[in-house]
């Protein structure tokens, strides 16, 4: 199929990439000190938008490990005009994500109604121990403002 | 002063010092060029970060690791055997070095049967590998110790063989003696005489036969079966530890550079470079080694990051059915062309 | 040949009555005394043996959703044959009774039905008359139970509660209506 | 039979020694072994180094899938999916994703169709360059492994770049492909299409996997030292691999011309020009060279799939919560590993009543216990690297 014709031949071609490649240019990058930026769309970590969640409770149910954990309770506000009724309103006490759970699938972010899950590309939130992997809702929040803008799309 | 210095025992205590010194040394440097040549080969960079620039004092680093290790004995193993085995090893590649001339008088002891003693010095390695393979009470070991021992049966036949060229043609055992025969001009244009080492003199096959049984003869890829880290995990170093495993990794560069070095001053006219009087020959005939070593050493680092792996039954095949046939044949050739010449 | 005339071209080789070809696949229900001879009528039509597997139809479920209509409490045993030119296939079925749940081994006529049998008595404990090697496949040794039964209990959704269910505590006087209804709550 | 095949193979090899009386061995290989890529462990029984039976342990990765989709609805197994075979986890996603259709009776729209097909032929050019690099590992050649897994970098690069995971993507939706997320910038919903640039840069990475496969050639499958080591080791016969259910790669290098991807219509490949490798002999050879020739068709189908990517809707109607008819459904699709196919049987509700997951890997390596005999211990590991497992999808 691909039998060399002379005997050695296929060992000196094998030889002469490899001396090639030994004066080319590595393509690695020296990471920690230099960091290649991710993609937009990388699912690194989930961040939290706290105003935008209303407590619904979709994304815990919808996650497929169980691993979204909220409590809130309910609120009476001023009203928005003045002389309306007061209005209730759902606050979050409690928005955990346990990343040591967790399978990065993205449900959540897509089944969330008000637009208060995203993905950010961070990925450097490593632990010493499992227990430290649980996220509460301010770390989650801290992750906003890493969150890119979405990529320009192709061209139909 | 010189009178000490004159002295048989002081001098050969001086020399074996050197040797003691060097040797280990050369090694690192060589450790370090494997390290950086196998990543630039694989389009990595290698060490980096250990002493600043270029990472050169990884293998520095390094064993200062191996040597905080634990030194660990497997409970079923054959202790004495086990702990003597690296040192087996690591004294027969430096043993080689006595009679390596590095300049026409620096050589620790010129022998008159050099070739011998070196091929018998360096194969007692294997012996040394045996013990390991044996001792360590496991099965990978044994495999790897045994696949060593049937390869040293089948390349140091070979190896000897493809020497008997060069001896014939020079005439003699000695390493002084057959690089000097190097030395002497093989013929004159006019007033230009023309040097070639024992490579360029007809012993070609007597080369390349020497350096596929060299690299069977030191376990490197094509030939590492002993140690193949896929299949026997290591094999006789699979239950090495700490200082003992360094011991071997230091023979096995040591090693590369002993094999190198006969190889250096057989075939490639040893300290000897044509056009240099023989006071520059004194002071620079190390250097003029040392860069024909480099040169052997970069060849069997490259095929190391080149080759696959042979199988035990194929590497006794080729040296049965095709080395020692040829290495006879070289014999004969050598033999009759110093007849009629 | 298309899903339904695959049906039915298999099922009169091995005397079948019953076979369907819904959704694209081809199935053929044979009896459980002939399912060694359907499979050796079949080996020279269709040489590939892509896998065999069971089903445990069972009203008493530990896991997943409660049946909405009894089903016939049976071991389902499936096997499904291809050939390699034209992509013909066939999955083959027979029923097993729980009470009895046995069933010969293909072994003798797929030599690659031998791991497929395995997995298929741990996880269902249909015993496979003659097989060569009963050792358990992936299970640790005297691992107890059937775990893809349906009456086996999936542990890490039993030892730990739903975190799912609504949590917001209602204002005092008003009580709280949406436990659990999966729609979103949203701002009045 | 095994005592004949031993007794051909003293026969036939000159190194081996038939008189010497040597008593059994058994070598433990894993289950941490470099060569097992994972946890696989044989029980090698050896006279010398040669093996007079073998007998696969699995089981150490099962993590027990189709039990657990039984508590999941359809949404959430399509997490589950892609890592059963996590080297090319897209493809593992396509004939989950296809079967809940056929169930719902609705079809993707055509850009989801390529899109799905462009990525599943960019998973198989992933998980075949990793091949192409271990194996030679396997065999003591270390270099080649950095040089496919350079290229293969650009391949992930790129599934990332659209589905946001390397090796999980995660990307397939029922009806379609993902088609928004929440995505920042206080948008609501942004739309998950290819990212501008994504075309250019699939182009130019075809050739770069075209031109390290010419490197593979000079490296491996040129050098003659690789061919002495794979020649005629490990056949595996047309009959006996069927038998079996050996699929994908290592039953066309047997010489079986057979693929799904021509005779099962799960995605349009009827719409592309692409040839199917076969082998002549169905060694340890034949296989690296399918595979080194799929690569090939792979980047033919994905420049032909680029130029006539369809424009419109990356999904079809679906409901928002998802329930499935009652029914059963069987559907295969040609993996980078094999035939790689899910039986669901749905009663009408949001997750399946059983879902069996029929993995190539797990039939593949079905045949060891008869293929190894006979063979010598450094083969073990040729013969083991050229079925090219993972044992997520041994196990699942």
């Amino acid at each position: 199929m691909m039998a060399p014709k002379i005997p050695g031949i296929g060992l000196a071609k094998g030889l002469w990439l490899t001396l090639k490649t030994l004066f080319q240019r590595p393509p690695t990058i020296n990471y920690p000190r230099e960091k290649e930026t991710p993609v937009p769309r990388a699912r690194g970590v989930i961040a939290l938008d706290i105003e935008a969640c209303t407590v619904c409770m979709l994304c815990a149910r919808e996650c497929p490990d169980w691993c979204i954990y909220i409590e809130g309770h309910k609120e009476m506000q001023p009203p928005s005009k003045p002389g309306g009724r007061p209005r209730s309103r759902a606050t979050l006490d409690r928005f955990d994500i346990d990343y040591a759970l967790c399978m990065y699938c993205g449900i959540c972010v897509e089944v969330c109604p008000f637009d208060a899950l995203f993905w950010s590309p961070e990925y450097e939130y490593s632990e010493g121990s499992i227990s430290s992997m649980l996220h509460d809702k301010e770390r989650l929040a801290e992750w906003l403002k890493t969150v890119p803008a979405p990529p320009a799309l192709e061209a139909k | 002063m010189s009178g000490l210095l004159e002295n048989f025992w002081v001098l050969l205590a001086l020399k074996v010092a050197i040797i003691a010194a060097v040797v280990p040394a050369v090694s690192l440097v060589f450790i370090f060029a494997e390290l950086k040549i196998s990543a630039h080969m694989q389009s990595r960079i290698g060490p980096y970060f250990a002493g600043g620039r270029w990472g050169w004092a990884q293998p520095l680093a390094d064993g200062l690791k191996f040597i905080q290790k634990e030194d660990l004995v497997p409970d079923d193993a054959d202790r004495p055997v086990f702990k003597f085995a690296p040192m087996v090893v690591l004294m027969s590649t430096l043993a080689v070095f006595v009679i390596v001339p590095f300049s026409p008088k620096l050589v620790v002891r010129d022998l008159d049967l050099g070739v011998f003693y070196a091929l018998a010095a360096g194969s007692f390695g294997t012996i040394g590998v045996l013990m390991a393979g044996w001792s360590s009470a496991n099965k990978y070991s044994l495999i790897g110790g045994l696949r060593a021992g049937a390869q040293l049966i089948a390349y140091e036949l070979p190896l000897v063989l493809a020497v008997v060229g060069v001896v014939i043609q020079a005439g003699t055992m000695s390493f002084n003696g057959i690089v000097a025969a190097q030395a002497a001009p093989v013929f004159t244009i006019g007033e230009f005489a023309i040097h070639l080492p024992y490579l360029f003199q007809g012993q070609v096959i007597g080369f390349v036969i020497f350096i596929i049984a060299m690299l069977a003869e030191l376990n490197r890829t094509p030939f590492d079966m002993p140690i193949a880290e896929s299949e026997l995990v290591m094999g006789y170093l699979t239950e090495y530890s700490g200082l003992r495993f360094t011991m071997f990794f230091l023979a096995e560069y040591a090693g590369m550079f002993s094999m190198s070095a006969i190889a250096a001053t057989l075939f490639l006219g040893g300290w000897y470079l044509p056009g240099l009087s023989s006071g520059a020959l004194e002071v620079l005939g190390p250097v003029i080694l040392m860069a024909k070593v480099s040169l052997l050493v970069f060849v069997i680092i490259w095929f190391r990051w080149t080759f696959p792996r042979l199988r035990e039954d194929q590497l006794q095949s080729i040296a049965w059915r095709w080395l020692i046939p040829l290495a006879l044949l070289n014999i004969v050739g050598t033999a009759i062309a110093k007849v009629v010449l | 040949m298309n899903p339904s005339e695959a049906a039915e071209h298999f099922a009169g080789l091995v005397g079948a009555g019953r076979f369907s070809s819904d959704f694209g696949t081809a199935k053929v229900f044979v009896p459980r005394e002939r399912w060694v001879e359907a499979h050796r009528t079949l080996k020279p039509h269709l040489p590939f043996f892509s896998w065999l597997s069971a089903i445990d139809w069972s009203n008493e479920r530990a896991v997943g959703e409660p049946a909405e209509s009894p089903v016939e409490e049976r071991y389902e045993v499936l096997s499904r044959l291809g050939d390699v030119t034209e992509g013909n296939a066939v999955i083959l079925s027979t029923d097993v009774p729980k009470d009895a749940p046995s069933l010969p081994t293909l072994v003798g006529v797929y030599g690659g039905a031998n791991w497929h049998e395995r997995e298929s008595a741990e996880m269902f404990g249909i015993v496979f008359e003659g097989h060569p090697n009963t050792a358990h496949l992936y299970l640790p040794d005297g691992f107890e139970g059937h775990p893809l039964r349906k009456t086996f209990p999936l542990l890490s959704r039993e030892v730990k509660p739903w975190p799912g269910t609504v949590d917001v505590e209602g204002m005092p006087g008003e009580t709280n209506t949406e436990a659990g209804d999966g729609e979103p709550e949203a701002e009045a | 039979m095994i005592d004949n095949r031993l007794a051909a193979i003293h026969a036939s090899d000159v190194s081996v020694s038939v008189e010497l009386e040597t008593p059994e061995m058994t070598l433990n290989l894993g289950p941490q072994h470099p060569s097992t890529h994972g946890v696989l462990r044989l029980v090698a029984k050896v006279d010398g180094e040669m093996i007079t039976s073998v007998e696969p342990v699995i089981g150490y990765m099962h993590r027990g899938y189709e039990k657990l989709a039984e508590v999941r609805t359809y949404p959430q197994i399509t997490a589950l999916v892609n890592r059963i075979d996590w080297v090319s986890g897209f493809a593992n996603e396509i004939p989950f994703m296809v079967a809940v259709e056929r169930l719902m009776g609705i079809e993707a729209p055509p850009r989801a169709q390529y899109i799905r097909l462009i990525l599943t032929e960019m998973a198989r050019i992933s998980s075949h360059l990793v091949f192409l690099s271990s194996y030679p590992l396997e065999l003591g050649a270390a270099t080649p492994l950095m040089h496919a897994l350079r290229e293969r970098e650009r391949v992930l690069d790129l599934i990332e770049g659209v589905t946001g995971g390397r090796f999980h993507p995660n990307f397939n939706r029922i009806g379609g492909v993902k088609p928004a997320a929440g995505g920042g910038s206080g948008q609501k919903k942004v739309l998950q299409d290819l990212p501008a640039g994504f075309l250019a840069d699939t182009r130019k990475a075809m050739d770069e996997v075209d031109d390290v496969c010419d490197d593979m050639v000079n490296l491996v499958l040129g050098n003659e030292i690789f061919v002495k080591r794979t020649r005629g080791v490990g056949i595996i016969p047309k009959d006996r691999g069927m038998e079996f259910g050996v699929s994908g790669p290592n039953l066309r290098a047997s010489g079986v011309k057979f693929d799904l991807r021509k005779s099962d219509a799960y995605l349009p490949y009827a719409n592309f020009e692409f040839d199917i490798p076969t082998g002549a002999n169905g060694d340890c050879l034949d296989r690296y060279w399918v595979r080194m020739e799929e690569i090939r068709q792979a980047t033919r189908i994905v420049r032909q799939a680029i130029d006539g990517l369809p424009g419109g809707d990356l999904q079809a109607k679906v409901p928002r919560i998802i329930k499935v008819p009652a029914g059963e459904v069987y559907v295969r699709a040609e993996n980078p590993k094999g035939e790689m196919g899910y039986h669901v049987v749905s009663e009408g509700g949001r997750g399946p009543y059983r879902l069996k997951i029929r993995s190539a890997s797990f039939s593949n390596i079905s045949v060891l216990p008869w293929l190894l005999v006979g063979q010598l211990v450094p083969d073990i590991i040729a013969v083991l690297g050229s079925l090219d497992f993972v044992l997520g999808d041994v196990d699942r």
